[in-house]
């Protein structure tokens, strides 16, 4: 868990800003902190939640990983070698090993290309096989994300959203990774259809032994698939720890704020209302001290002026409060 | 006590390149003051064309209301001419939409565009409608009532233009509220602060909300009452209590069993529906939902089920259960 | 919003030197210089003589230098000699530019009075038999050369009425005068009036999609009121940011109409600066053009600034 | 097939429009068998011969014929058309999708060049290209083509912008694609749509500007039988009394035109259909 040794992967203060506003000459005025400073891991086979509400940087954390967006600082180590500083043609190989499931079915496949051909790009692309090799892979691979091989010749626009997604799931393990970054695989999907690639990502986990870094703002998807969870709030991880423990003692204010927010399918229970007020604030123009405090129903002098540190407060459970 | 919202056999359908895509096919249901009924279904199960219907705001063509009535205390909308029910709109009968992004004017002010609702219905003066727009904001917690009035939409948080789209809807105490899929744009945190003041407007004005969202937890907190449409039709209607405890339909109890929970500690599979919704211009001549149901027999293929009353209170179209 | 205008400015200094700079070097790939072509019009070889002209002009000078001398009179207001009639280039330039203004202006108010109600109207009535016909004579318009238009025109009044309609410096009546500019303003406007309606129309439907349209159909407005006050403010905007475009548009058919009607003004005066080969007059008149255009590109985004609070404010 | 059947039943201007740039694309073709005699040859007793059965539309002032004139003078407009809106499509759209793609001080300095030339009326530029480089059919179709270059790039590069913030972009980055595979395979091809839009609108505006440099006299020289300079040689003085001069030629440019934008606009509305209504 925490602390193991055995880590896939290792993120060590992770930065990414984004100029938000550039002056006459070009110069930045302002920038967008996305993500400031978070650190965590991910073990062997396991699955590692971000959870956090619009604009908190969960996005920009997954690709950031890849080097889809170039980090600011920090390090990140992928199998023991740090990728955050590697040049372009040895960051190509370590592509097999990490790919990226996206939320949006329809804009994550190229409207042009047959589904078996998207599968089989990224085989191409690292010269793997021979084109009846590659087929066989493409239709191994097809029928384990439980699509038929005969959907092989068609295009994007003659499958359905939940379908599409199989095919970026496909698509993201042809190269035979060992971990997959998944944006919000669901969110985009029909609540029936939810459950088939919830569960499809979770067979996968137990076969191949996937590790995964599970984005979400649904906190009831993320309880279902994670192993340890971490609570984003404007480009901080607050809190994070195991599932079991977040779950049933969230420490963080936000944390729990964020789960007396989330409607539970019970009417039998019908708890009290004390929802957290006001908006999230904007990234540009975050709060002085903790970021939460304008928002936060037990916040002190001490939050409006002391950014709170990120410290373990029980073994394994890390939070990011002067209160705790 | 009377329902203010009475809808029975109502059937909207769009005439397309492919064929008539039927959206809407025989809802009835009903609303009394104050009370929220929620209608649940997934993406092109017809709930918002329901509620398009009701507004009369179906574009037509290619959209016809082919058949129904919808009686808002005792008036059908369906037979008013296009005058009349402009008149309806807004002052017994109010929408608010998904998008608080795109629903506002971008080049009125806030404030401006809840006047505009007030001076349209009452006969009052231009001053006297920008205080209530004011006074709206205020009721609707919106901090600073007077600045925010005189602000754009785009200065605005998407859970502040909500709350000017119901300070809009509710400017002129509708009897029916209408509400769209009101949350899914909105973050979690900010879709709870909305639902609790839908509720506690409605408790304050007396209300009847009819609520539209795919979210089975949001139903499960605000609603009193739901329905279940799926294809275009209502397949299951009671209290909400009864149907979360108790689920009649087959896609109802796979829809329950598919949604992880939280609190569940989630360790053991999901429940999945096989398959996917069938195309509304290509309906089977069964149960749409058979081919997708575990439980199907050979009835289900053959001929639609009537709804009927499984428990008092409590009716679902299944040859099954 | 001061910072933005600011940026705007060295934009529009950096664009138009770059059309200095592209038009000097462009009247200066032509083969041989000026004063071959003077002296093979003219019939004359006195090699003498052509090299004192040559050092009048200072086409002896590096290309640089001629460059330089240019620009620099350019900001002292000395605009240089006309080749052809050798008075100041600005002496010819200035009476033309009324001229051109107001049959500019003229037909810039026919194109928007006429192009964006009737956009409007085909927009509302989408599909219907009015919307087509709208749409096929608009494209009618567009398809037809501005010239072809004018001479047709120009044809109509000499057989309907017997008279043509071309300049005359000093017309003998108001009517006239409205006959000499209206006549053709209306025939370079057209054009321009069917491009406005076409943005207009396609404009307006997407206007006409929007969800806060039906919000106000929700309200209970009536069709009027949802077209006339919410959408059409929203749907004019973009109509708004392509007068620059319209500018320029419009500018290719004064080229022409000018020729036609005869009317001397700067765009005719642009065409018989080409043939005649005054390359200090082409040059200074194709800057002046490039000016307008930016000039009016400029304005057209600062008025943009003060009708869309979201860019109004955001600045 | 069945798609086309019902494009062409639904877009009925667009299929005329079709019908008439075929019918010119033929006859500019088969020009020597169509037309009844030689454009080029004079003949002084023919000289403003009005329309009758053997000048059909006429004879021009030194007795040749109209019909056959404007029948080769199809060629002229095809050519022209053709190679003006292909080079300045062409390099526009290369030069788009370069800065697109590329960004940095390329996409600025492209983007500046782009600025610069729409300063100007496109007219005017070409007139002042076909001034310095000299009259002749390929000047003129250079003159043309190159003020067409900034108005494809721009559109060709806010549409590769809008491509690479698309996931599928992204994906085939994550899987370590080269940049030129992503360009070629999943941007190019997606581009194309617009491209071909563009083009084809393109094509009503350049035989529209070849006829306005030729009337003005600075476009293609004699002896093709431009419309644009037929107009231009019977402009003014023949308006009373040789009319048919002055109508054909128009009602040529004119019907071409219409038939490039009536196709163009039916094939916007089905190719892209959010650009247009």
């Amino acid at each position: 868990m925490l602390g193991d040794l055995t880590m896939l992967l290792d993120v060590t203060d992770l930065r990414k800003t984004f100029p938000a506003r550039t002056g006459l000459l070009g110069n930045v005025i302002d920038r967008v902190h996305a993500v400031d400073g978070i650190s965590f891991s991910i073990g062997e086979g396991r699955t590692l939640g971000l959870v956090g509400e619009s604009g908190c940087g969960k996005s920009t954390v997954g690709r950031a990983i890849l080097r889809l967006i170039e980090p600011s600082s920090g390090s990140i180590r992928f199998e023991g070698t740090d990728i955050a500083g590697l040049p372009a043609s040895e960051l190509r190989a370590l592509r097999r090993r990490m790919q990226i499931v996206f939320q949006d079915p329809y804009s994550s496949l190229n409207p042009r290309q047959r589904a078996g051909d998207i599968v089989a790009e990224p085989l191409i692309v690292h010269g793997i096989g021979k084109a009846s090799e590659r087929r066989a892979i493409v239709e191994g691979i097809f029928a384990k994300v439980g699509l038929q091989p005969r959907q092989m010749s068609l295009y994007p626009h003659q499958f359905s959203g939940g379908q599409r997604q199989r095919i970026s799931i496909a698509r993201a393990l042809s190269l035979g990774p060992r971990f997959i970054v998944a944006d919000e695989p669901v969110s985009a999907l029909d609540v029936s259809v939810q459950a088939q690639v919830i569960n499809l990502l979770m067979d996968l986990q137990a076969q191949d032994g996937l590790s995964y870094l599970f984005i979400s703002h649904n906190l009831a998807v993320v309880e279902h698939v994670s192993h340890d969870v971490a609570v984003m709030y404007l480009g901080r991880i607050v809190e994070h720890t195991d599932k079991a423990s977040i779950f049933a003692q969230p420490l963080h204010p936000y944390t729990q704020a964020l789960m007396a927010a989330v409607p539970v399918a019970d009417p039998s229970i019908r708890r009290d209302k004390k929802h957290v007020m006001g908006d999230v604030p904007s990234p540009i123009n975050r709060p002085s001290g903790c970021h939460f405090h304008p928002r936060c129903p037990m916040a002190q002098a001490q939050c409006r002026t002391e950014e709170p540190v990120l410290r373990e407060v029980q073994p394994g459970h890390r939070v990011a409060c002067h209160l705790v | 006590m009377a329902p203010v919202l009475e809808v029975s056999g109502l059937t909207t359908v769009f005439h397309t390149r492919t064929g008539v895509v039927r959206a809407v096919q025989d809802v009835s249901f009903s609303v009394e003051a104050g009370e929220t009924l929620a209608i649940v279904g997934e993406s092109g199960c017809g709930k918002t064309m329901t509620a398009l219907s009701l507004m009369r705001l179906i574009p037509m063509p290619p959209g016809e209301i082919t058949a129904g009535t919808v009686k808002v205390a005792g008036t059908d909308l369906l037979t008013l001419d296009e005058a009349s029910m402009r008149k309806m709109r807004g002052s017994q009968i109010a929408m608010i939409f998904q998008e608080p992004m795109t629903a506002l004017n971008p080049l009125f002010t806030v404030g401006r565009q809840i006047a505009e609702m007030v001076s349209l219905h009452e006969n009052v003066s231009r001053r006297v409608a920008n205080d209530r727009a004011v006074e709206m904001l205020q009721h609707v917690r919106i901090p600073a009532p007077e600045r925010r009035a005189r602000e754009y939409p785009h200065q605005m948080s998407g859970g502040m233009r909500q709350r000017a789209m119901i300070a809009m809807a509710l400017a002129c105490k509708p009897k029916v509220l209408i509400a769209d899929e009101p949350t899914t744009a909105l973050d979690v945190t900010i879709q709870a602060q909305v639902l609790d003041l839908i509720d506690d407007l409605r408790k304050e004005l007396g209300t009847a909300v009819v609520l539209i969202t795919h979210d089975l937890g949001v139903v499960a907190e605000t609603a009193d009452r739901m329905i279940v449409m799926y294809a275009g039709r209502k397949v299951e209607e009671g209290t909400t209590k009864d149907l979360f405890a108790d689920p009649c339909h087959p896609y109802l109890q796979g829809l329950l069993a598919s949604v992880p929970r939280l609190g569940a500690s989630g360790s053991q599979r999901l429940r999945e529906i096989p398959g996917v919704v069938p195309s509304l211009s290509d309906l089977p001549k069964g149960c749409a939902f058979a081919d997708r149901c575990s439980s199907a027999i050979g009835k289900c293929l053959e001929a639609i089920p009537p709804l009927e009353q499984k428990r008092p209170g409590h009716s679902a179209a299944c040859w099954v259960t | 919003m001061l910072d933005y205008i600011l940026r705007r400015l060295a934009l529009m200094v950096l664009t138009l030197f770059g059309v200095s700079v592209a038009i000097f070097l462009l009247l200066r790939i032509v083969p041989g210089n000026i004063a071959d072509i003077l002296f093979d019009s003219a019939g004359m070889i006195d090699p003498a003589e052509k090299q004192q002209i040559t050092k009048d002009l200072g086409l002896d000078l590096p290309l640089v230098e001629q460059y330089a001398r240019w620009i620099g009179g350019l900001a002292h207001g000395d605009l240089g000699y006309s080749y052809v009639s050798e008075k100041p280039v600005l002496d010819e330039i200035l009476p033309r530019i009324p001229i051109t203004a107001r049959l500019a202006g003229l037909a810039l108010l026919f194109a928007v009075c006429t192009g964006v109600p009737f956009g409007v109207i085909s927009a509302v009535r989408q599909n219907s038999w009015l919307d087509y016909i709208l749409r096929v004579f608009s494209l009618l318009f567009l398809s037809m050369p501005s010239f072809w238009l004018g001479l047709l025109v120009l044809m109509a009044f000499v057989n309907w009425f017997g008279i043509l309609p071309i300049y005359d410096k000093a017309p003998p009546t108001w009517g006239a005068f409205a006959l000499m500019l209206g006549v053709p303003a209306a025939t370079v406007g057209l054009r321009s009036s069917a491009l406005i309606m076409r943005l207009t129309r396609s404009s307006m439907l997407e206007v006409l999609r929007q969800d806060y349209v039906r919000t106000a159909r929700s309200k209970g407005l009536s069709e009027g009121a949802v077209t006339f006050v919410h959408a059409l403010r929203n749907a004019v905007l973009p109509v708004i940011t392509t007068i620059g475009i319209e500018t320029a548009f419009l500018f290719g058919g004064l080229i022409v109409t000018e020729t036609v009607f005869n009317i001397p003004g700067v765009a005719r005066f642009l065409v018989e600066a080409i043939r005649w080969r005054d390359y200090p007059m082409v040059q200074n008149l194709v800057m002046f053009i490039a000016v307008i255009v930016v000039m009016v590109n400029l304005i057209v985004d600062i008025a943009y600034m003060f009708v869309d609070p979201r860019i109004r404010l955001r600045a | 097939m069945s798609d086309a059947w019902y494009y062409a039943r639904r877009y009925p201007l667009g299929v005329a429009g079709a019908i008439i740039l075929i019918v010119f694309v033929l006859t500019a073709l088969l020009a020597n068998v169509v037309a009844p005699f030689d454009p080029l040859t004079t003949n002084a007793r023919a000289s403003l011969a009005p329309p009758s059965g053997t000048y059909w539309i006429g004879a021009d002032m030194m007795g040749r014929d109209m019909l056959s004139r404007m029948i080769h003078g199809a060629r002229i407009s095809l050519a022209v058309a053709l190679g003006a809106t292909c080079i300045g499509s062409g390099l526009g759209a290369m030069l788009g999708l370069a800065s697109g793609y590329l960004g940095g001080w390329f996409d600025l300095i492209v983007q500046r060049i782009a600025e610069i030339m729409q300063s100007l009326p496109l007219l005017v530029m070409a007139l002042v290209i076909t001034a310095s480089l000299g009259p002749s059919l390929t000047n003129t179709i250079i003159a043309i083509a190159i003020p067409l270059i900034p108005n494809v790039a721009r559109v060709i590069r806010a549409n590769v912008l809008s491509l690479r913030e698309l996931n599928y972009v992204e994906a085939a980055r994550a899987v370590g694609m080269g940049q030129a595979r992503i360009a070629l395979r999943h941007v190019f091809p997606n581009t194309l749509a617009p491209l071909i839009v563009l083009a084809t609108a393109q094509l009503g505006s350049t035989i529209l500007t070849e006829a306005s440099l030729s009337f003005l006299g600075l476009g293609v020289p004699e002896p093709y039988p431009s419309w644009g300079r037929m107009l231009s040689e019977s402009a003014a003085e023949y308006i009373r009394s040789a009319p048919w001069l002055v109508i054909f030629p128009g009602l040529a440019i004119s019907l071409v035109v219409f038939g490039a934008n009536l196709f163009g606009d039916a094939l916007r509305d089905i190719l892209d259909p959010r650009q247009g209504d």
